[in-house]
């Protein structure tokens, strides 16, 4: 269970939403055909509208909306009882959100078959860290240091 | 959050008075209600309440209630997603025609006289009891209405609180299945009474 | 030909709508239709600026109304405005911490040196504004191979998740005015009319999501002189801010998506202590969806002339709430320009019969004065 | 978005009546106290609709928030209801309220959404006409701050919009208003009455229909109730006057189609320069020709 160390529960919708939503329906399906899915809540997509704090004056203000969908459901496992998950992405696809929210039951209490979304975790993961260092890469390569520009190290430049 | 899409309760109570196109009905119902003021709408079907469906259509989370008296069933309250408030401060004010409120509920302001409250008065029924006299917009010549239950002491604190259009309050009488509305503007005479 | 009333106007309007479309695929044969993927990555500009000026951030769905309304920005943010109006309040966010943006690009003009670094990251604004020919005829196995070489050519430098901010800095130095977190609800622009006076709350979120020509050339008057603000950017950065809310069932802090984001403050002369502190820099804060820089910019200037019109007055157009506030929104101003194509001939009938009464009374008038007309 | 994100094409579908419901009970909520408040201009928080702002957005909320099954909706812009914003406005009802009918027959409309014209035949009780506004005040005139604006209207105090009119008349010796003629509801408040003819002014007095007017832009809805007095500003000595359809011998002029001297005329140039006069309500005219040709050997005026 060290990938269930590795990646706190924060993390988890960042790393699955990272992938196909394919690979997630395919092992939603295999778990709710374990256990019954309940909805506590219909899944639904909506908006949101997203309050920034200004960084001037700290402020609080309404940079406007994000799509959001979410979905809450129940598994009954005969084993562990019933186990609650849910999902909120910034997204609209409905189908999509219920899916997550089922593997968010199903990795929170670790409930036999939770194995196969773990993995998914991993692969998630591989996707985060490769958009991870392309983002870095255009800050390492345009790095500029002002106060060295002009001296013998760097005479390019004026 | 009155919607049923988001409601968490069985699907049966998701049926009807939460439906849009039942709201969208009863609105017009309303409509005819309010612009002309008297005539006794039907509002609800059987096995609806009549308070029930027109709080249903005009209230969510965006409207503040007062239910003084406690009319509304926990459930209804949290499935019409209203902010429950005090008289004072409240959009609708949900009373029986017995006793009048003790506070003033909101007049408005001579800027924004729409603030003045919605008054929902559930009443034994219409069409029976003690005749009124209206005339005002919305009337034609002059309008009779009979309502039974009211204690006169409303009539005079509308009066009093409508003294200043465009500041006021506006009524909605509500029967079990039927609505009269007397808005702000309705000059009301009471048969027998002067 | 006159004021004429259309007639067969169903038919026109169907018309009008293929005419539309025919164009849009005029290449014909030759042509293939754009993928929104295309537009999202290789307009993400053109993209940036819809999601901003549309208030919503939906970057797939601006590049299919950039799209669908053939590169017109006003009409395709207006898209995205109007498909808002479908679509139910799910829930209210928590306030996002913009510190916690992974960056793509970093500046500060007022330091040589900043905490972090400086990182241009990915701008034009040293390019040499000559013609790419080469692009003219790309080759697509060209054009796949390009990003895989930069991220090879680049070491993975262990840079940090996330960046201190240039203000924070200037603040422990007492040089900036403390931060008054405000404890008033933000004003919510797409719910309540603006009636004056307004918070600056109302007036950060109509400037983030108004039209970027517009805040440009209000915001260039002052720069001009009708206004002295006289700003330097303490820092800009490009980043994607990660969107966190509450587990559903266990409350605890989840990353539910990200949102691309330009952040902008500005610093501006001190004034005379107008609160009993002691003289600090004034700020100016502009922020919006999207990688628009030229928005933010211009959005921190007014800002800051907008706080001195809300204290002392405006003493000129970008100092003036209404007159900003009112005039910047592409949704309104251009749909308003547009409805006067739309057929008034029954006003101007009646146009026409005042100013013949009135002209049918002068004559009469002078003619009964024995003038010659 | 994120790698592989496709839009959820199978839940794209709009709702009945393009808006949400808050937005809907919203709107609702406002044009009952309009109805209580005659010709007061209730605030609402207006929504973005797909077409421009200026086109009819305030109308159509209105609309979309009365509209169900078993209405019968009427659109027309200058009276007419082939005229290209109204085909417009209908096309977009149509589509998505699906289950109601449309119509140009304003006698089988249950609602008639209109932009500068209200109908030549007399509507009833069981008719609602929504307006379309583009200004709502008509002290804008007289005074920029809305907030002062608030307190003029809400003390009917209108003095200042009165000498303006006055200036009018010892300029000109006649009040010059065209359109959009100020109209004091119940006595109180005064009204823009959306850019109809002064012609159609007299038909909001004492009519038996609801009329709604909707200012998407401004983001107000104002009502005259049925019943209710709705009187143009004018003076003793200077009557509000509608417009002259007379010739130059004093004859009303009739239409070129229909014959009628009793409705508002558009002023038509032919290809030849020569002028033309015609009904502006499409039905109308439509109507008494239909008349016509179907009882034999009644002339034409």
């Amino acid at each position: 269970m060290n990938s269930m160390n590795e990646w706190p529960r924060g993390q988890w919708l960042r790393l699955w939403s990272a992938l196909p939503a394919t690979l997630v329906r395919a092992t939603a399906r295999q778990l709710a055909e374990r256990y019954e899915v309940e909805d506590l809540e219909l899944a639904q997509s909506g908006l949101g509208l997203m309050p920034l704090s200004d960084s001037a004056l700290g402020e609080t203000y309404f940079i406007g909306e994000v799509p959001l969908a979410r979905s809450q459901v129940r598994l009954a496992s005969p084993a562990q009882g019933p186990v609650e998950g849910a999902a909120t992405l910034v997204d609209d696809r409905i189908g999509l959100v219920r899916d997550l929210a089922i593997l968010d039951a199903a990795v929170s209490a670790r409930l036999p078959g939770h194995e196969s979304a773990v993995e998914l975790l991993e692969q998630g993961a591989t996707v985060v860290a490769e958009s991870d260092h392309q983002r870095r890469a255009l800050l390492a390569a345009t790095r500029v240091d002002f106060a060295l520009l002009g001296t013998a190290e760097e005479d390019d430049d004026e | 959050m009155n919607d049923p899409m988001t409601l968490e309760a069985p699907r049966d109570v998701r049926m009807g008075v939460w439906q849009p196109p039942r709201q969208q009905r009863a609105f017009r119902g309303l409509l005819t209600a309010f612009s002309y003021p008297g005539r006794v709408v039907r509002l609800a079907d059987d096995g609806e309440s009549a308070t029930l469906l027109l709080l249903a259509t005009l209230t969510d989370g965006a409207s503040r209630l007062a239910d003084p008296e406690r009319r509304l069933a926990e459930d209804d309250i949290r499935r019409l997603g209203v902010r429950s408030s005090a008289v004072e401060s409240a959009d609708f004010v949900l009373c029986g025609a017995a006793h009048p409120p003790q506070m003033t509920p909101r007049l408005g302001s001579l800027e924004n006289p729409e603030q003045g409250a919605t008054l929902v008065i559930q009443v034994p029924a219409l069409e029976e009891g003690i005749k009124l006299r209206l005339t005002g917009p919305g009337v034609e010549e002059e309008q009779t209405l009979r309502v039974a239950g009211v204690d006169p002491a409303w009539w005079r604190l509308r009066d009093e609180w409508n003294a200043h259009f465009p500041l006021g309050v506006d009524l909605i009488l509500a029967s079990e299945r039927a609505v009269a509305v007397l808005p702000r503007t309705t000059r009301l005479t009471v048969e027998g009474v002067h | 030909m006159g004021y004429v009333a259309i007639k067969g106007g169903g038919r026109a309007i169907a018309g009008a709508e293929a005419a539309m479309e025919a164009l849009r695929c005029a290449e014909g044969e030759a042509g293939t239709p754009l993928t929104l993927a295309a537009i999202e990555q290789q307009l993400r500009l053109l993209t940036s600026r819809v999601v901003s000026e549309g208030g919503l951030y939906h970057p797939r769905l601006a590049a299919l109304a950039i799209k669908q309304m053939q590169g017109d920005t006003l009409e395709a943010a207006f898209a995205l405005r109007a498909y808002r109006s479908t679509k139910p309040r799910l829930l209210d966010l928590p306030v996002q911490e913009t510190r916690q943006m992974r960056l793509i690009r970093r500046i500060s003009s007022a330091f040589k040196d900043i905490p972090g670094g400086q990182m241009l990251g990915p701008t034009t604004d040293y390019a040499l504004r000559l013609m790419r020919l080469d692009l003219a005829d790309e080759s697509p196995e060209a054009f796949r191979s390009v990003s895989r070489r930069f991220l090879d050519g680049v070491a993975d430098n262990d840079l940090p998740d996330s960046y201190p901010k240039v203000v924070d800095a200037l603040r422990e130095e007492g040089l900036l005015p403390p931060l008054t977190r405000s404890r008033e609800a933000a004003f919510d622009i797409t719910r309540d009319p603006l009636v004056f006076p307004v918070p600056r709350s109302a007036a950060l979120a109509t400037m983030a999501r108004a039209e970027t020509g517009s805040l440009l050339a209000i915001a260039y008057s002052n720069m001009r002189g009708y206004g002295d603000v006289h700003p330097t950017i303490a820092e800009l950065r490009v980043g994607y801010l990660p969107v966190v809310l509450p587990h559903p069932v266990t409350g605890e802090p989840i990353e539910a998506g990200e949102v691309l984001v330009t952040e902008c403050e500005v610093v501006a002369m001190y004034e005379g202590a107008d609160s009993d502190g002691p003289p600090t820099f004034t700020l100016g804060y502009g922020a919006c969806f999207g990688h628009n820089e030229v928005k933010a910019i211009s959005m921190a200037i007014l800002d800051r002339a907008l706080q001195k019109g809300m204290r002392d007055g405006p003493a000129n157009p970008s100092e003036d709430p209404e007159f900003v506030l009112l005039h910047v929104d592409g949704v309104d101003s251009m749909g308003f320009a547009s409805h006067y194509k739309m057929p008034h001939y029954v006003t101007f009938q009646s146009d026409m019969d005042r100013l013949r009464t009135t002209q049918g009374k002068a004559d009469a008038a002078q003619s009964s004065q024995g003038v010659e007309s | 978005m994120n790698v592989g994100y496709e839009l959820p094409l199978d839940d794209a579908a709009y709702s009945f009546g393009f808006l949400d419901e808050y937005a809907k009970r919203e709107v609702r909520r406002t044009i009952l106290k309009a109805i209580c408040i005659p010709g007061y201009q209730t605030p609402y928080a207006s929504r973005e609709m797909p077409m421009g702002r200026g086109f009819g957005t305030g109308g159509l909320q209105v609309t979309l928030s009365l509209i169900g099954e078993g209405d019968t909706l009427k659109v027309i812009d200058q009276g007419a209801d082939d005229s290209v914003n109204a085909v417009n406005l209908r096309h977009f009802v149509e589509l998505t309220c699906p289950g109601i009918d449309t119509t140009e027959r304003t006698t089988e409309a249950s609602l008639i959404q209109s932009r500068h014209r209200i109908p030549e035949v007399a509507l009833s009780e069981s008719q609602v006409m929504i307006l379309q506004v583009p200004y709502p005040d008509p002290l804008v005139v007289v005074e920029p701050s809305e907030a002062r604006r608030k307190v003029m209207h809400g003390e009917a105090d209108y003095s200042r919009l009165l000498t303006k009119l006055y200036e009018d008349i010892v300029q000109f010796d006649e009040i010059t208003i065209s359109h959009r003629y100020p109209t004091r509801i119940n006595d109180h408040y005064v009204i823009d009455p959306s850019p109809i003819p002064r012609y159609d002014v007299p038909r909001l007095d004492n009519s038996p229909a609801l009329i709604l007017l909707g200012a998407g832009r401004e983001k107000k809805i104002y009502a005259v109730p049925p019943y209710t007095r709705a009187e143009p500003l004018a003076f003793d000595d200077v009557p509000f006057r509608i417009e002259d359809f007379r010739d130059a011998q004093g004859k009303r002029r009739p239409c070129a189609r229909c014959g009628a001297t009793d409705s508002f005329l558009d002023e038509l140039i032919d290809d030849d320069g020569n002028k033309q006069w015609q009904c502006s309500d499409s039905d109308y005219c439509h109507s008494r020709l239909a008349e016509r040709d179907t009882i034999p050997g009644e002339a034409m005026s």
